[in-house]
């Protein structure tokens, strides 16, 4: 990622100085010693004190651990749900059966792939209509049998195209959020990476919503924040930082619930311990959640939106 | 986010007074209005006469909210409420202008206090809540307090057992908010489903245009949702289409007509047949004593 | 139509020789009337034993009454209702909100053209699934809002088109079967023409149903039955006797509840009476119904549907 | 009515013995059957072996009803109902051949009463009501017979509380019965919709091939839908719809994989994986104590 070049290359020069004789040039080893806490320096500096634009190019990191890796690092006995019975397959969202030690639940998941071929067959993770029209078909499953509903958000959002839009991709969103709104079963809600706005949200909210450290979740892309602060999109840092849009501004507007940490330069340098602290928050939430009755259970969720927002209210 | 083609639109010439340096000059300004679409010059009171329909064309015009409640309810019959509702800056938004200075320059240019205005009113006889969008307050964009506003319309709905008619104008989710204006979406959406419940109708009316978040939550779960002719009505807007796809946009993408096509809307009503075609509506889904 | 051929030659006949002049002939008066007397006993003949296939013909007439002019005539305060908030509408079929005599309805009904042109839009009254999707999504604010609903029939049949097929008309016909089985509101149904197969049936059963004298309602139209038994299409006449077709046959078998009347030659000679009639009939059913219970109209018409069958059971 | 293609195809060659003239001449009727697919001669007691599957090329073939049964439910666990209902020829319907004449010879080739065998079973210890439809009895058609044990079966798992297996195929409403079969179509599907409102689940395994009127009722109205490796399904069969429009057909159109492409059903399975898959989805949505 562009802000970690400096580091990588102190990093090059330090490998360069270790390949040297040091028989031949006596005085490298000190020389070694010294990078080494330079670049233990640099190291803290640079990832301690990382804003929302590093972390969103974190969160977009091609070998950060997907959907796909949580599902077959947590779930068992896996059983993929295709289709919307409607029109088609959208390979960008998941939706199965799985169960996660013994708990039984449907999982849903923005699904980017990791290989090219696989982000073409799964248009890196933005859905089409069908893609939420599959969820919605898992979720009614869910309220049938009554499973819980776990979801991984990692998508840049929904798809800005033609046939999206052709095929009613808003009023498939709508739609979403109104069967998620008053599903009689847990819903659970981890931001693994990317959360674009309407396409995130489809199946992006509930009783639970778990954040990565660097995962973020926000109404528009910084990118096109830029666009229309700044007519360039190359200000995106900057949009970044107004939007508010990281884990921590998550809690403190009390749209997320808690941070699952990260190691210092992102999920993807280490992924077990992440992806096994993520299946522990999502089995906590299950156990709190599946002492509640369905119906205080959606009343809560009910009331727990109706609390977001922030206005004034003088005499009307 | 359509929003984006929603700032630049209006940067070049929607809803455009004739005025300065133009062959026109001598027109004083507002008095007269050319029409996007045929180019011809109507005169202001000819426009408000024929509730902002191009005489000429039946080009649509965007409505202000209370011009547009005049034009919807039985006459003197809304009482507004949520009226003090106005958008707060939780974000501390600064870019180019702060989102407190285009928050107060649109209460000046508008007169109203935010993006929609909430009331209780019948039409043709039946008890309703109307809500009204006025694109010219920020986009009509839902941020905080349209979301508040709106749900409080299904919710008062909800307890006072009335019918829900919304004319729907909205560039989308208010940027300036972030996050709270995207769950402003499931909210409402929430808000809706409850109301749906109840066996009370839901009649939405999207006009030109409505676009973003707000077509993707409340706006598009109406139980009959009509069109004004012309409008433009999506999820991303045209402009962020043709740039991510790269494609040329089919004939009329996404304008009222096209969505009838594609199975969207229940009609493309006029807006002179408006008031009619939602009274009748209300006559055959509000019975006496509610849901069967 | 092919068996009124014979007649339509007398009938040639007589008005050439009407239009010679009887000063000039004087034996032609003499035989006009004994040709119109042959015109009076043909006519007879051929309308009184029509046969099943004849029937068929008669359904198909392009100048017979169609669902619009039913809808027309019997109903004021016709709001249209187009789309299936998926992917399309469907013109083969109109879902309407419709009142008749202040009986407020939603009125589905199949929908040929009059004209080439609105035949081609409409398909000839072949629907695709966004037209089954369309009339669920009326038959669902009928159940929301209490409304009635009344279904005029007058298809040759799903449309067996790749499209049609890759929307996946099966499993929307199924879902509007499956629907309509336990709608809470009163279900008339009217066959006011061909009533083919599953495209049909997907509106067309409820606890109701008013057959045209000249209606038929088949598993399949008498040409591919024909195919199927004898590879000719042209044995279809023999095939629509064996299917047991017509409007009498469908009460035999308790299936239809009562026949409307028509001209000898059919609706389309005089239809005005036979809208009026159907209107009765409608009205009076809706009548009834409306003093059932929406528990027990449900109960009633799974019990219905229920009886319907001929098998044998012996020790199994 | 995509009948009509099967009784057609039926004609042709269709898992057919290796007899007569050709050059195997010498083997004995029965004992090898030729591969539809990739034409290789398989052994039958090791295509008996391996579920009818093709060992070269995985092609799967019909598979009799009680073998069927075999595959699918725990040993020993099926306790068939409705064995004795049987058609009976309401309409008198004679062509060129009898109803009563092809029923008939269909028992005997078969040795079933009926197209679909019915009965309570155990899977994966799950209790469940199965029904498995035979092909080879009068192209697995739905008449009044068919229609009345469909109906049976999901009655008798309503009242005892058991989930439902079908392992579907058929040439669609059986036509010598006329209207009486095409309101089975109406039955079963009131039957599976009340039994939906129980909370049990219904799994449907579309098999080759799998059209006409029962694709479009109970066939495709269950929660979970599989369907074997290349079964044809869809409800105009491909002849018809080539003849009706004129139109070069896609690829693979109607196979189980196209439609999984086109969103239809939740996954191809292969059969050898078929007990195990349909056992797993039955320990989700069965729950001791049903439905939630
Ligand atoms: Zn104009
Ligand atoms: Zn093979």
């Amino acid at each position: 990622m562009e802000f970690e070049r400096p580091l990588f290359e102190l990093e090059d020069k330090l490998d360069q100085l270790k390949r040297m004789d040091v028989a031949v040039n006596p005085e490298i080893a000190a020389e070694v010693e010294d990078l080494e806490q330079q670049l233990e320096q640099l190291r803290k500096e640079t990832y301690e004190q990382i804003g929302p634009w590093e972390r969103v190019q974190i969160s977009r990191h091609p070998e950060r651990p997907k959907t796909q890796d949580y599902v077959a690092t947590l779930f068992t006995d896996v059983v993929e749900l295709h289709g919307d019975r409607l029109f088609g397959d959208d390979e960008a969202i998941l939706a199965a059966l799985a169960t996660m030690l013994g708990r039984r639940v449907v999982v849903l998941g923005h699904r980017k792939g990791k290989t090219t071929k696989e982000n073409v067959a799964r248009n890196f993770g933005s859905p089409h209509p069908e893609g939420y029209r599959k969820a919605m078909r898992a979720m009614r499953l869910a309220e049938r049998f009554g499973l819980p509903v776990v979801a991984f958000l990692d998508t840049a959002g929904a798809y800005p195209g033609i046939e999206a839009e052709q095929r009613g991709q808003a009023w498939a969103i709508a739609e979403s959020l109104s069967l998620l709104a008053d599903l009689p079963v847990p819903v659970v809600v981890v931001g693994i990476g990317e959360g674009g706005s309407g396409g995130a949200l489809a199946i992006g909210f509930g009783d639970r919503l778990i954040m990565l450290e660097n995962a973020y979740y926000s109404v528009i892309s910084p990118e096109m924040c830029a666009m229309i602060l700044h007519k360039e999109a190359s200000r995106a840092a900057e949009a970044a930082g107004c939007l508010r849009l990281t884990a921590a501004d998550l809690i403190d507007f009390g749209i997320a619930d808690e941070i699952v940490g990260e190691p210092l330069e992102g999920a993807h340098v280490d992924p077990e311990p992440v992806i096994a602290a993520v299946g522990e928050r999502i089995r906590a939430a299950l156990d709190a959640l599946g002492e509640v009755d369905p119906q205080t259970l959606t009343q809560k969720r009910y009331e727990r939106l109706r609390a977001i927002g922030v206005f004034e209210e003088g005499a009307g | 986010m359509s929003i984006t083609d929603w700032f630049r639109a209006r940067e070049d010439k929607r809803y455009t007074p004739v005025n300065g340096a133009g062959p026109k000059a001598d027109v004083p300004e507002g008095v007269w209005t050319t029409c996007d679409s045929c180019k011809r010059i109507i005169y202001e009171g000819e426009l408000a006469a024929s509730m902002r329909v191009c005489p000429y064309c039946g080009h649509h015009f965007p409505v202000p909210a209370h011009e547009r409640i005049a034009q919807l309810v039985d006459e003197g019959s809304l009482e507004e409420f949520g009226a003090g509702i106005t958008s707060s800056d939780p974000l501390e938004f600064v870019a180019a202008k702060s989102y407190v200075q285009s928050v107060s320059s649109a209460k000046e240019k508008s007169g109203l206090e935010e993006a929609v205005v909430t009331g209780r009113a019948t039409i043709g006889g039946h008890p309703v809540i109307v809500a009204v969008m006025d694109f010219s307050f920020v986009g009509a964009s839902m941020g905080s307090a349209v979301g508040e506003k709106i749900t409080r319309a299904f919710e008062i709905a909800v307890s006072e057992r009335r019918g829900i008619v919304f004319a729907i104008a909205s560039g989308g989710a208010r940027m300036q908010e972030g996050m709270l204006s995207l769950m402003q979406m499931a909210k409402t959406a929430a808000a809706a489903k409850r109301y749906r419940a109840e066996g009370l109708p839901y009649i939405a009316v999207l006009t030109n245009p409505t676009t973003g978040g707000v077509t993707a939550s409340f706006a598009t779960l109406a139980d009959i949702i009509f069109a004004e002719p012309g409008a433009l009505v999506g999820f991303a807007g045209p402009r962020l289409v043709e740039q991510a796809t790269r494609q040329k946009l089919p004939k009329d993408f996404q304008s009222a007509e096209f969505l009838l096509d594609h199975g969207l809307v229940d009609d493309v009503v006029a807006r002179g047949g408006l008031r009619e075609r939602v009274s009748l509506v209300l006559d055959y889904l509000m019975r006496p004593g509610g849901a069967a």
